[in-house]
């Protein structure tokens, strides 16, 4: 049988990595295909050579049996094709209206057609759902918001075949059933839709058949999805059984470690009083907007505290800045991990290594670079991050691997408190699942971790107990044995 | 009657022989009464707008040293547009067809001249100190770029040469910039490339450039005994190096007189403009050899 | 006052502060300073930034785009001189004329080039190029001014239109030419899409290297018709002309706030940017401060004016 | 030839190719270029790069932090003024020494105050700073050099240790220094991180404002420095040395590899750069190549390296 869009035999390597292996499967139209793998299987690299931005060294692309050449981008949008990449790729200084039809304006004689860019834009903003205005900068954006646009802006091209790379990673429950009803709509439309994510529920959700990627190569592809297991696309992706991926490790609760009382600030209003203790793993659930990360960024001392007190291990500490925060054991794992977590163009080691090293200086001053080089091949081995030297640069691992990067800065020195905001946002379950035991083991030798979740499973499933924001505020908090979705969810809604 | 403002333009306000320019047109400022404006002009089109300037600001006439002398003919044109007398210092207006511009009426030194006076007096010295010419290395530093730089290094050239200083000695040093570090730089390379001479003479078309050979042969090891450098301006570097303990090998310099340049020239346009005597068409100034013996006596 | 005017006026004063600064700066020198707001002054001022502005419109677009051209003032020197010798040995002004301003858009292909296809640096690039220009111009001049013989090329530079000089009317309308360009065309949209996000404009299927190939040539076509211009002014090519003239255009319009790192830029703010800088140094001159002191009254200034600059983005 | 070895030497070319086109020329210009390979010539080369030398060190490190640094010409002579009029004045070369180091710091601290603690833009606060500073070179120089008299003073610059010039030694060892400070400390290593991502660098911890500050101030002490043994060199101070320095100094930098958008440095890349930069000048002045022809050699050879250098990033 032909497919509509075909790949034979891609195979792209970069320097030390395969990052594909001779990927052969086929997508039909009218039809969503899943792709699924660990972090660095290469689902993102097969889309980059699918959209032209990429050339593969080896294999093609046929759509309707057809070889295609795309020597950049332009041949592949030409050729109906539009992807939405995993990392977004907006210009923040333009508005939404020139962000959803960038490098495809309506035009007469080169002159921009102010009139009908308006129109498209507020049809397509309607179309997906959302309500802002057109002249809205993307930069004043939330995350979530941006991820729309880039959505948006894929589809305007009316392409044939569309691919969707973990487009629901930072979007909320809301924006995700828009989202979902935007692709059957495609799919009615005749469309061949390629959908990469690591949420499974989605996968079975939403997809028709779905391919399962390991280590660059093509493992399995399930044709009937009501013919496979959630358990077995695990097994085929991690190459073990994965029965729970939360494990969840029962601790004993020790002294209290961190503490904050009556903090005010940009985005957070009211209400805010809260207790880890040792050995406590701490939920923190709301919707987009409710305040999350502006709270972690306000006790970390990356914005300005209006008023409130925090306390670490009983005493008060002024956080003022991320340094003195660090300098008092708590740590933060940014949300956005491109623009505030790796640092792009310096090494693995590098990034790892950026807080740490200062407890191994020689002569308290001289970098002990055999120590550096330990503690990265350490973390390297124990995280299993995929990378094939400690100097790559770190933007060129994958999403889940700079991830474990940024863990490993905070895991080498001897950190209390955890805050991390979102920490498996894009990352495949089996990381998922290292990244809970490094949740629990931290809290096992007596840390405390706060985390933020928009995933209610994961929360329910990871957390000694929940707290729930709603604008700006806590609303109040659960322990695991009194919470239930319903019960959180109906803190976390707005009331009515 | 309207007071009487006006301007003196100057291509290099940060020079010391343009600030002793303008010290004394502000001297004659004083004695006569008059309102002087001093604007720096370093490129053709900071030199027009100057002049609009002037202009808006009421002066009725002014005096410029030009940044390029075939500039004269949109100065004049700019001038008269405005209404405004000129008369040039210093460097004097080539008209379009080559020719000086004789209706500007002129104060000035002839680069050539002053140069041969170095060349003149490089000749005096080594004869007075029986140096054999064929012993002797010539260091001229030019700087191609600023045409009156280099008819002063050409002028002294010329004079040696007349006098029979062998053409295979002549060494030009091309320097990049026009300050000590780049005559430093340039006079580096002849050295390097003609390390057989036991003695020197310097030119350049100014002090700094010459300071900067002396400072590089000093690092050869070549003293006040076996180098000869004579700058031209007289200027503050001069003055410095005859302040010294001990003699350097920079023996002279021409002395210009600022003194006239400035303040004659703002008499004479004072005198235009008041009484309408118009200056003469040109007036030429001579320079002086300034040596540690008699530089008390010229400042 | 009601809210939407607030807000409009909350809206005008963060977004056009460096304007404000400029109608501050201005009102000020007109009173305090003597002949400072008389029509002779105000079309003085105007020449005295013609060279700066023209420049400044295409510079607008490299910064925009993401880069840096230093190579600006030796191209106004090299195409000077190549029209001043044209003119001469051929006697017809428009030979020259033309031929000046293929030296200059020579140049900006070779940047544009360079920098696009050869992914060549730019400062360097446009460095090397400032000095590769500025010897052709001195070795076409052998180092001297060429006069212009031929009289009908100064109507260029000195003629007048409605009372106002011709070069000051060439200056307002490529203000608005290369405004039009910027805000209402696709091309300008471009070029702020690659300057705000280089990968993000390539996977939009724009053509980058195109769009930069055409805006250095834009750019050398510019500064071209600069040194034409000045050129004509100054009824001669002058090798030495325009030096340093670079840091002045990018000092302009990154007041008028054009961000160095790209994709941010406004055709009033580079217009005012100019403004600005002209009317430092023609207040200073018509004060009679004395040379040195001007240094230290432009610098602080141009400090002062970002400074006001940045504090409206505190206050946001 | 084992995998490890052809790897390795892959490896070192990829990385290194500057300095495999630096080597490659120094092996023609010794082998074609009569007098160039010659103790007197090195002595003279490495003397001719000494002030580039010194500022380049620190230069590299603004770069790395993302920054730019305009002002350096201006501290070198400001310093140098300072430090003659100090000697002049007080009779004691070590206070007018101290006083010249504390005048380019002075510089230094405010371009990195502004900088870090206002957040004003580089480019145009080093633009400023370095008008102001060479105006305040003028007007404590009243124009003029400021010759010094106390003979002591000139052997910081004139004197020789083991029969190389004292000013060279103090440039290697400043490579030495700041190369360590680079690849071998925390301070190095957080320069670098800021460069990359100034976001992310500040949430690991650093206090980016305070090495920025430092940054500046260590670049505004080495530009004292360099004007300081300017002026022992030349045995004056000098209110317009060193014009047009600071491009020359970012060149060599970029030469070198460094990146301008920040994040990218090495200090082998660095010495390379000052030394081509050098070498191109020198060889050119050994050749005799007229010096209008020098600017376009200069120009091209410039291309060329940038070029080949980008040659190595196709490979990859
Ligand atoms: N530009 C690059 N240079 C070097 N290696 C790269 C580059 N891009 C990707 N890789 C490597 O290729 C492999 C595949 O990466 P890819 O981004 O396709 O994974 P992915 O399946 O999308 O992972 P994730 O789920 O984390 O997004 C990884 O090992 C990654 O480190
Ligand atoms: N509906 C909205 N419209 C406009 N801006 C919003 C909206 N929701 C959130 N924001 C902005 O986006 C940011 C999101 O807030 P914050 O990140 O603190 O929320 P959160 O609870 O952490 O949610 P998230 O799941 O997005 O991380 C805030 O700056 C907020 O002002
Ligand atoms: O440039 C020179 C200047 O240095 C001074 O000597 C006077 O004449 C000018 O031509
Ligand atoms: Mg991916
Ligand atoms: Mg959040």
């Amino acid at each position: 049988m032909a497919y509509h869009l075909e790949f034979k035999n891609i195979t792209k390597t970069f320097p030390g990595v395969k990052a594909l292996d001779k990927i052969s499967f086929g997508v039909n139209t009218g039809s969503i295909h899943g792709l699924v793998g660990e972090n660095g299987a290469g689902k993102s690299t097969l889309l980059h050579t699918l959209s032209g931005a990429l050339t593969p060294n080896q294999g093609e692309i046929l759509i309707e049996n057809k070889t295609m050449k795309f020597s950049n981008t332009k041949d592949a949008l030409n050729a109906g094709i539009a992807v939405i990449y995993q990392e977004l790729n907006l210009v923040p200084e333009m508005t939404v209206a020139e962000n959803l039809m960038i490098g495809n304006y309506p035009n007469k004689n080169g002159f921009v057609d102010k009139k009908k860019l308006k129109e498209k834009a507020l049809k397509q903003i309607k179309m997906l759902m959302e309500n802002f205005n057109p002249k809205t900068k993307v930069k004043d954006l939330s995350i979530a918001q941006k991820q729309m646009i880039e959505i948006g802006k894929a589809l305007m091209q009316d392409a044939k075949i569309i691919a969707f790379d973990e487009p629901t990673s930072s979007l909320s429950d809301r924006e995700i059933k828009h989202l979902f009803e935007i692709i059957e709509k495609l799919k009615e439309d005749g469309k061949a839709i390629i959908y990469v994510s690591h949420r499974m529920e989605e996968i079975f959700q939403i997809c028709d058949s779905c391919t399962v990627f390991r280590d660059g190569k093509h493992i399995e592809t399930f044709r009937d999805m009501e013919k496979v297991t959630h358990d077995l696309i695990v097994k085929k992706m991690v190459g073990r059984e994965l029965n729970d991926i939360y494990g969840y490790e029962e601790r004993d609760k020790g002294e209290e470690i961190f503490h904050i009382e009556n903090i005010r600030g940009k985005g957070v209003k009211r209400n805010i009083d809260l207790t880890v203790h040792e050995g406590e793993v701490v939920g923190i659930f709301g919707l987009v907007g409710a305040g999350r990360t502006e709270l972690f960024k306000l006790i970390y001392g990356l914005e300005k505290i209006e008023a409130g007190r925090v306390e670490v291990r009983g005493e008060e500490v002024s956080l003022e800045n991320p340094k003195e925060s660090i300098r008092n054991k708590v740590c933060l794992l940014p949300e956005d991990r491109k623009d505030e977590g790796i640092i792009g163009i310096r090494s693995v080691s590098e990034n790892i290594n950026i807080s740490s090293r200062r407890h191994h200086l020689r002569y308290n001053f001289f970098l002990n670079k055999q120590a550096e080089k330990e503690t990265t091949d350490e973390f390297i081995e124990n995280l299993d991050i995929k990378t094939p030297s400690r100097d790559q640069l770190a933007v060129n691992l994958s999403g889940g691997n700079q991830q474990k990067v940024i863990l490993s800065r905070w895991l080498s020195e001897d950190i209390d408190v955890f805050l991390m905001d979102e920490p498996t946002r894009g990352i495949d379950v089996g990381a998922k699942y290292e990244i809970y035991k490094i949740m629990y083991n931290l809290a096992a030798d007596g840390k405390g971790i706060l985390f933020v979740s928009s995933d209610l499973p994961e929360v329910m499933g990871v957390s000694d107990r929940v707290v729930v924001m709603r604008s700006g505020e806590i609303i109040g908090s659960l322990n695991r044995e009194e919470f239930t979705e319903e019960k959180i969810l109906s803190m976390a809604l707005p009331v009515s | 009657a309207q007071d009487v403002k006006i301007g003196f333009l100057v291509k290099q306000p940060e020079e010391a022989w343009f600030q002793d320019e303008w010290r004394f047109a502000e001297e004659a400022a004083d004695d006569y009464g008059f309102e002087l404006v001093k604007i720096g002009g370093t490129d053709g089109e900071k030199v027009l707008s100057a002049i609009d300037n002037l202009a808006s600001q009421g002066a009725q006439g002014f005096i410029i040293c030009t940044p390029d002398v075939k500039l004269g003919p949109a100065i004049k044109a700019k001038a008269d547009m405005n209404g405004l007398k000129v008369m040039s210092v210093d460097d004097r207006f080539v008209g379009s067809d080559g020719e000086p511009m004789e209706e500007v009426p002129h104060m000035g030194i002839s680069a050539y001249d002053i140069g041969q006076l170095v060349g003149e007096t490089l000749v005096e010295q080594m004869n007075k100190r029986d140096w054999d010419y064929e012993e002797v290395g010539y260091l001229v530093m030019t700087f191609d770029q600023l045409p009156t730089i280099t008819e002063r290094t050409q002028g002294a050239t010329d004079v040696l040469m007349e006098n029979g200083f062998p053409e295979d000695q002549v060494f030009e040093s091309p320097m990049q910039t026009l300050d000590t570090e780049g005559s430093f730089n340039a006079a580096n390379f002849a050295l390097t490339k003609h390390a057989d001479f036991d003695k020197w003479i310097v030119a350049g078309g100014n002090d700094s450039s010459v300071i900067g050979a002396i400072r590089a042969l000093e690092g050869q090891g070549f003293g006040a005994e076996n180098v000869i450098g004579i700058g031209i301006n007289g200027s503050n570097f001069v003055v410095n190096e005859f302040e010294k303990e001990e003699e350097t090998g920079f023996y002279a310099s021409v002395k210009l007189s600022a003194r006239r340049h400035g303040y004659e020239t703002a008499e004479l346009m004072y005198k235009w403009i008041k009484n309408g005597e118009e200056p003469p068409k040109v007036t030429w100034t001579t320079g002086q050899i300034m040596t540690r013996d008699n530089y008390k006596e010229l400042e | 006052m009601t809210e939407t005017t607030k807000s409009r006026i909350k809206n005008l004063y963060n977004n056009y502060t460096i304007i404000l600064i400029f109608i501050t700066m201005f009102v000020l020198l007109s009173i305090f300073v003597p002949y400072f707001f008389t029509w002779r002054n105000m079309v003085g001022l105007a020449l005295s930034v013609v060279t700066i502005g023209l420049i400044a419109n295409t510079m607008m677009f490299a910064l925009a785009s993401g880069d840096f051209d230093l190579s600006v003032s030796s191209t106004v020197a090299f195409s000077g001189i190549t029209t001043a010798v044209v003119i001469n040995s051929t006697g017809s002004v428009w030979i020259g004329i033309i031929t000046g301003l293929l030296a200059g858009v020579l140049v900006g292909v070779i940047n544009g080039f360079s920098i696009a296809k050869l992914g060549l640096n730019a400062l360097i690039t446009t460095l090397a190029t400032q000095m590769i220009f500025r010897g052709m111009a001195f070795i076409l001049s052998n180092g001297r001014a060429v006069g212009i013989s031929t009289a009908g090329f100064f109507k260029l530079g000195n003629s007048m239109i409605l009372g106002i000089p011709t070069p000051i009317i060439i200056m307002v309308i490529s203000f608005i030419i290369f405004g039009i360009l910027l805000n209402n065309t696709v091309f300008g949209k471009n070029t702020l899409a690659i300057g705000g996000n280089t990968k993000a404009a390539e996977l939009a299927g724009i053509n980058v290297d195109l769009t930069k190939i055409i805006i250095f040539s834009a750019q050398g076509f510019m500064a071209g018709f600069a040194g034409v211009i000045l050129a004509s002014r100054m009824t001669s090519g002058q090798p030495n002309a325009a030096q340093g003239l670079e840091l002045d255009v990018i000092s302009a319009c990154v007041l008028g706030g054009v961000s160095l790192n790209g994709g941010i830029a406004t055709i009033s703010g580079v217009v005012v940017g100019v403004l600005i800088m002209g009317m430092i140094s023609n207040a200073l001159n018509l004060l009679n401060v004395a040379t040195f002191y001007q240094y230290v009254v432009r610098g602080s200034v141009l400090l002062i004016a970002i400074y006001l600059d940045i504090l409206k983005q505190r206050s946001k």
